[in-house]
């Protein structure tokens, strides 16, 4: 499963996207779950959930959004454009 | 939904024309009578002090296909002629353009409507992210509460 | 009030270039955010068939006064940079346009609401009449109700 | 005192202007009042009152507004500009 992520949570993780093998990650907040595990830089990016949103094969959810058999799951924070 | 040809999204780094965007609707369908835009502009002077650059962060694909579904939304909600979307994204400078609404109808209530929602919509539902580069260096933009708020008055859609 | 200069309305037979008036106002401040036209066209078809062309009569001396006192009104209501009013008259033809109004603000919320309601007011206080040329012959364009019951929604003026 | 017809109020008193002494007319209701007096054309310029509106010195009135010392007094359809 492609991970992509944007603007500060981009910054923070280190990097734009990455291939991650979701395991039994059943919603994107398994899925972050998962990935705080994976270290410091995640549990930074992802310290205050409220300030995160999901995008799941590029239509908006959240946490509780499955994930299952998602092509792309991205994170980034609320949106700013206009 | 059958989209004229007119209805057309861009996300782009170069810059538009008002002008020659507008024309190029109203000149192809002669029963307009209103065409609402909105542009919006990179400001010189934020909440954080004076900014000397703006960089526009997107999702590409994701981006095009929220402001297609949001055009879609609009176009449920009023009769319209046309409407167009142009959000820039890279690097920009104090003064220019960043986006362009266009909404074009027989009557002004529907343009009116239409382009305020349109700009709603995109303020809570395109994925693009601002930082601006200020002199306490680069600094992402926070959303504002307000816009969720504004926002909420359209009623809860599926996008 | 300090009207800034960027204030301006313009009765008049000549086109107008929306891009060029937008130009206008923004080069000239940078705090601008925020920029909403809206443009009047004359329409192909009306609700009395085809017309071939439309006469545009007004009062020469009330208009200018008129269009001012509305321009002041919103600038009461709405914190704006820009205010711009352009209003044609004399002989028009399908697909011309008629009016321009542009608001300028820093935030979109005053643009749009100030853009909305100087159409308002402007639809029923500047003294402005049109007259279609269609296949019946010239026709006087009746005023719409609808036009009243939407500004009253901001309420009584003492325009 | 200077009076001014605009539109079809214009086409049907056959002028757009004319110098009118307005006598002991207090109101535009009253110069309205004395114009019809003079004929036809005015008779039906001011047959349908409610289709009327009233400017004073290039100020929107109605026709009770006063009209002693204006100079200028301009009767109009409804408005449809824009």
């Amino acid at each position: 499963m492609q991970v992509r992520y944007f603007a500060w949570l981009r910054e923070r993780v280190g990097t734009a996207a990455e291939e991650i093998e979701p395991g039994d990650a059943a919603t994107a907040g398994d899925l972050v779950d998962a990935l705080i595990a994976r270290g410091e830089r995640y549990a930074l990016a992802f310290e205050d959930l409220s300030a995160v949103r999901v995008a799941v094969d590029q239509e908006m959810g959240d946490l509780d959004t499955p994930i299952s058999g998602a092509r792309e799951v991205a994170f980034f924070p609320p949106v700013t454009g206009g | 939904m059958d989209a004229p040809t007119s209805t057309t999204v861009s996300v782009q780094t170069e810059d538009f024309d008002i002008s020659a965007e507008v024309e190029r609707i109203t000149s192809a369908n002669r029963e307009i009578g209103a065409v609402v835009t909105f542009t919006g502009l990179v400001r010189e002077i934020t909440g954080e002090g004076p900014i000397t650059a703006m960089e526009l962060e997107h999702y590409p694909g994701m981006t095009e296909r929220s402001l297609r579904e949001i055009v879609e939304q609009a176009r449920t909600r009023w009769p319209l002629d046309a409407v167009r979307l142009v959000h820039r994204f890279g690097k920009l400078a104090p003064g220019d353009r960043i986006v362009l609404v266009i909404a074009a109808s027989r009557h002004r209530e529907a343009a009116f409507g239409a382009a305020t929602f349109l700009m709603d919509y995109l303020k809570t539902r395109a994925p693009f992210w601002k930082k601006e580069h200020g002199v306490e260096g680069p600094v992402w933009v926070d959303a504002r509460e307000s816009d969720q708020q504004i926002a909420a008055r359209w009623g809860r859609s599926g996008l």
